[in-house]
């Protein structure tokens, strides 16, 4: 079928053959990687101050209160001022704590994140890398920021942070395998790994609709898994405030805080960006195979449009989750995981394998 | 059984226990040596069956210084109040019932903060109001409040 | 430390954490400071260390008048502070044999309930807290607003009312007062429902607390573990059923009464408790009999000698009033038996080999007002 | 078998119980007219305290600058804390003999819990609960209020 969705791959070259025509080829590589920086650095903080501010008022909704409307028109620059609060605010150092691991913590939490996010493809040739790997890149890299948390709770010399960052280690650890094999589900049908092709191959549909009843255990599986993975509620024992305070990142403040705190959103999107673009087909629109006219009518609206739509629906049933649940016990943490969502799982990968094998997905 | 009976019944078992008017619950003082034994009784004995401490409250009476005890049944629905009074003043000491009723543990640690009255092994007899370097016994009717936080 | 030094000597071999949960930690609603020894994430044993907010109400009484005496009860327990007070004008009426109007007891007792409604949702409130569901703080608080709005428009206080007097009450009800009640028990009969919805009935919340801290009846009565913490033991205690008074004897409600003993029965008890409170409202709120709002008494109330005693169900247990009179106009010796007092001696005993996540829910369904442990 | 068949409805039960959850909170997402906070500072306005909220104790005076305070110092003995001082002065009136005014009635709002036992002691009605709660001060001595104002006189007949 025919698209005449704009791709960004000219756009691209353009600026590649702009640089190139005025300066050395490797300055123009270093350059755009520079551009291509600090656009990500840019979108990175945006949407994290966008996040919270809508965590802030999808909660606040759902208690019957306003949640921030002061600063600025519905409250909108509240978490520019909370950032710039958080940024004057006193970094406190703890006397007998591990002051290298300590500092390098929370960095090591934001570069996980941040890398993770390099792989996503935002548009039609709109993404930073485009790996033929990329679902293992993502899975292998956003898993490092546990190492962080680790460390976090480790080096600050505080018992709470001990307990939640053992916690939140043996959480992950787990987790990981429902993340990984609910993903490998849908490898099974598409047979690529690469994010760009992954996208490309729904234009016939999204594959939550063409897996059957197992791409939908699949993406019910990978939101709990991807919920508990970016430890938030009700999955947040890492930092469960009615039992550890804070957690493993009691000890930090200012802008270290605000580190964590950043990049927990961000894992929020990334996770959330990840359903949509393997599950709800990315920036893809909503296709079905046959109904051209109907097809064109949905090309029209942007792919941006529909990615950002996808990703936000879920980041919004993330929220509901966790400001509608009460806290699960470690143990049960770990009895869902290895008890329900494991098996589940495996018998879903081989029932998947057998759909593509008997081609009877659409 | 009603307290006519309950008196007579108490006073076969301890019988140097004094009774005293009130209107409300039969009130017994014991003498403090007799106190520890005659609980068990209490506690035990199948008629008697008093098997919930409801209250206990150390009283300063001036000269002399009495743990009150307020029993009552939740089978056999009768009440009873039994005091020890001591004039020892300096280290007034009783029994411990906090292991045959176990609410008594706080209480009695209540009531040593409060009043300075000891009782003989409990299980940890520490201040749990006050600072464990607080001069004096707030309840006592000699204690003087330098700081003078209650009249201002 | 000096309190680590009473601490259970650990065995060979094995090591234990101390951990100190308050005096400001989210879980312990005030300051209470629990010393926790753990092993991983079990706990071993735990030492309640109160009297960080410990006022000498107790002292302060034997200087107060008895009319005095109600503006101290009211912060005992903040949370049933009608309850409180009621607790001590009975005692003086008693002592004084003088008879209340009829029209005090009805309106003694819709007060009285109304105050057992609140304490429940501000308990739920923060028991869906503790368990990390931060809606059912909201809902809760919501929902109350309402018992203190009627209040504010009666009494004149939202939270510390000091309305009860001995002999009757400070001022009549105000003339919205029934509409206002009617008003609220329609909503709250829907609301509640919500409350099951989101915590009852869900599954991570039956997990949480299923099987968790089991109290049996025999130690429930030894402890005196009473009020709905104890009725949740099986253990039939309710003052109101055992010693009526006010309107208690005339009215017809349930003891609710579970024999499980675990944190989801307390928690269950409770709830059923806020439906056994608002039929009692309904029984009394439409027939409050004309007359005077209170009895005459002397402008200044002196106690025959003597020593008396009052127990009233508050909205967490037996609280007795024993009151030592030598015939003055102030008590001697007023003493306050708390329920969450008593209530606190048992927390070591049942949370034993628990993780500290269950610790949370079992102090939070043992419905512990520091206020009350430390007058 | 029977187990097996337990474990998928332990997970049908549970995933129904999360859903009824879910479903409140979402139907209060999407119903914003349920919302119950209020603006505070704004709603000034319509703000209405109701007519016995205790918010401090105030002495009434009427148009001629008269209030009803005999100085007997009635709600002086009934106060539990010590936050009200009545101090009285005695002049001669008309007809000769002396008789006792009201010379200052000192007020320490800081200690008063509002238990309303002096308004409901005062013998001539002369105290009465203002509804005023906007209390927060920088310095805590203009707590301690003068009740009755400068220049105010006993009303006529109030003896």
């Amino acid at each position: 079928m025919t698209f005449n969705i704009y791709d960004f791959t000219s756009f691209d070259k353009w600026i590649d053959q702009g640089l190139n025509g005025v300066m050395s080829p490797t300055l123009a590589l270093i350059t755009e990687m520079a551009i291509i920086g600090i656009v990500f650095l840019l979108f990175y903080a945006v949407v994290g101050l966008f996040l919270v501010y809508a965590e802030r008022k999808v909660c606040a909704f759902m208690q019957n209160r306003v949640g921030p409307n002061r600063v600025g028109p519905y409250g909108i620059f509240q978490t520019i001022a909370d950032f710039i609060k958080l940024l004057m605010k006193e970094l406190v150092y703890i006397k007998n704590s591990d002051k290298l691991l300590f500092n390098i913590a929370p960095f090591i939490v934001i570069i996980a994140s941040f890398m993770a996010l390099s792989a996503v493809p935002f548009a039609k040739g709109l993404h930073a890398i485009d790996f033929d790997i990329g679902v293992l890149y993502v899975i292998a890299v956003s898993s490092l920021g546990v190492v962080g948390v680790l460390l976090a709770g480790w080096s600050s010399n505080n018992k709470y942070s001990l307990i939640g960052a053992m916690r939140s280690g043996a959480q992950i650890v787990s987790y990981e395998l429902s993340v990984g094999l609910s993903l490998l589900t849908i490898i099974v049908l598409a047979g690529t790994m690469q994010f760009s092709e992954l996208v490309q191959m729904q234009s016939g549909g999204w594959f939550i609709f063409r897996g059957h009843i197992s791409a939908l255990i699949a993406f019910v599986i990978f939101l709990i898994a991807s919920t508990a993975e970016t430890n938030r509620g009700p999955f947040d024992l890492a930092e469960a405030e009615s039992e550890l305070t804070a957690g493993y990142h009691t000890e930090y403040s200012g802008i270290k805080f605000a580190f964590f705190f950043l990049a927990e959103y961000m894992n929020m999107f990334l996770v959330a960006s990840i359903a949509a673009t393997v599950f709800l087909g990315g920036w893809m629109p909503f296709h079905i195979s046959g109904w051209e006219s109907f097809n064109h009518v949905m090309d029209f609206i942007p792919p941006l449009v529909w990615y950002f739509g996808k990703t936000a629906f879920i980041i919004w049933l993330m929220m509901w989750f966790k400001w509608t649940f009460p806290r699960l016990r470690i143990d049960q943490l770990l009895t869902l995981e290895w008890k329900y969502l494991l098996p589940i799982n495996l018998f879903n990968i081989l029932f998947m394998a057998f759909l593509v094998l008997m081609h009877w997905h659409f | 059984m009603d307290n006519e009976t309950l008196k007579t019944r108490i006073l076969e078992i301890a019988p140097d226990a004094r009774h005293e008017e009130n209107k409300q619950y039969l009130t017994l003082i014991v003498p403090a040596g007799r106190l520890y034994q005659l609980a068990m009784m209490l506690k035990n004995d199948p008629e008697l069956d008093f098997d919930y401490l409801f209250c206990l409250s150390g009283v300063d009476y001036g000269k002399q210084l009495a743990v009150v005890y307020h029993f009552t049944s939740t089978q056999k629905k009768h009440s009873l109040v039994i005091k020890v009074k001591t004039d020892d003043r300096i280290n007034p000491e009783f029994d411990t019932l906090c292991d045959i009723w176990r609410t008594a543990e706080f209480h009695e640690r209540e009531v040593y903060d409060l009043f300075g009255i000891r009782f003989s092994n409990h299980p940890d007899l520490r201040r749990i109001f006050l600072e464990e370097d607080w001069k004096g016994y707030p309840l006592r009717k000699d204690y003087v409040d330098e700081v003078n936080i209650v009249e201002f | 430390m000096k309190e680590i030094v009473n601490l259970p000597v650990t065995k060979e071999g094995e090591e234990e954490y101390h951990i100190n949960m308050g005096p400001q930690h989210p879980s312990t609603h005030g300051v209470l400071r629990l010393v926790v020894s753990l092993q991983g994430e079990i706990v071993k044993s735990l030492k309640p260390h109160c009297g960080y907010i410990h006022r000498g109400i107790e002292k302060m009484c034997e200087k107060d008048t008895y009319p005095q005496v109600i503006h101290l009860t009211d912060r005992i327990d903040y949370l049933s502070a009608h309850i409180n007070n009621h607790a001590v004008c009975l005692l003086v009426e008693k002592a004084l044999e003088v008879e209340v109007p009829e029209r005090v007891k009805f309106i003694r007792t819709i007060m009285d309930e109304l105050a057992r409604i609140q304490s429940h949702q501000l308990w739920w409130s923060s028991f869906g807290m503790d368990l990390g569901g931060l809606t059912c703080f909201f809902y809760g608080l919501r929902d109350r607003e309402m018992i203190l709005d009627i209040w504010e428009e009666t009494t004149g206080g939202r939270f510390l009312q000091s309305y009860y007097t001995p002999g009757g009450l400070m001022q009549d009800i105000h003339p919205n007062f029934q509409k206002r009640v009617h008003a609220f028990l329609k909503t709250f009969k829907i609301k509640i429902k919500d409350y099951d919805k989101i915590l009852s009935g869900n599954v991570i919340f039956e997990e949480r607390s299923k099987g968790v801290g089991i109290l049996s009846k025999e130690e429930a009565i030894n402890y005196g573990v009473t009020g709905p913490s104890g009725r949740g033991s099986g253990w039939s205690c309710d003052i109101r059923k055992t010693e009526p008074y006010s309107m208690y004897g005339k009215v017809h409600f349930n003891e609710v009464l579970r024999y499980e003993g675990d944190t989801y029965s307390r928690y269950m008890v409770r709830m059923q408790e806020m439906r056994e409170s608002m039929a009692i409202i309904e029984q009394l709120i439409d027939n409050i009999p004309a007359g005077d709002y209170s009895a005459k008494m002397k402008a200044v109330i002196k106690l025959p000698a003597g020593e008396y005693y009052q127990r009233v169900e508050s909205a967490r247990g037996d609280l007795g009033v024993y009151v030592v009179s030598d015939g003055n106009k102030t008590p001697f010796r007023m003493k306050f038996r708390t329920p969450s007092f008593t209530n606190l001696g048992v927390l070591d005993h049942i949370s034993r080999d628990m993780k500290i996540a269950d610790l949370v829910a079992i102090g939070a369904s043992l419905d512990l007002v520091i206020p009350d442990i430390d007058r | 078998m029977n187990s097996f068949f337990q474990y998928f409805a332990d997970i049908f039960h549970g995933v129904k119980s999360l859903l009824t959850g879910m479903s409140v909170t979402g139907r209060y997402f999407f119903s914003p007219g349920q919302i119950v906070t209020q603006q505070y500072p704004e709603n000034r306005k319509k703000l209405k305290m109701p007519e016995r909220f205790k918010g401090e104790v105030i002495m009434p005076h009427d148009e001629h600058n008269q209030h009803r305070c005999t100085g007997c110092g009635i709600c002086e003995n009934n106060c539990p804390n010590g936050s009200i001082e009545v101090i009285s002065a005695r002049i001669t009136g008309e007809d000769g003999k002396s008789k006792r005014i009201i010379d200052m009635h000192i007020y320490h709002l800081g200690m008063c819990t509002f238990c309303g036992l002096c308004v409901k002691t005062c013998p001539s009605n002369a105290l009465a609960f203002g509804q005023e709660f906007e209390h927060a001060v920088f310095d805590r001595t203009v707590l301690t209020k003068i009740l009755n104002k400068p220049g105010s006189s006993i009303l006529k007949g109030v003896e």
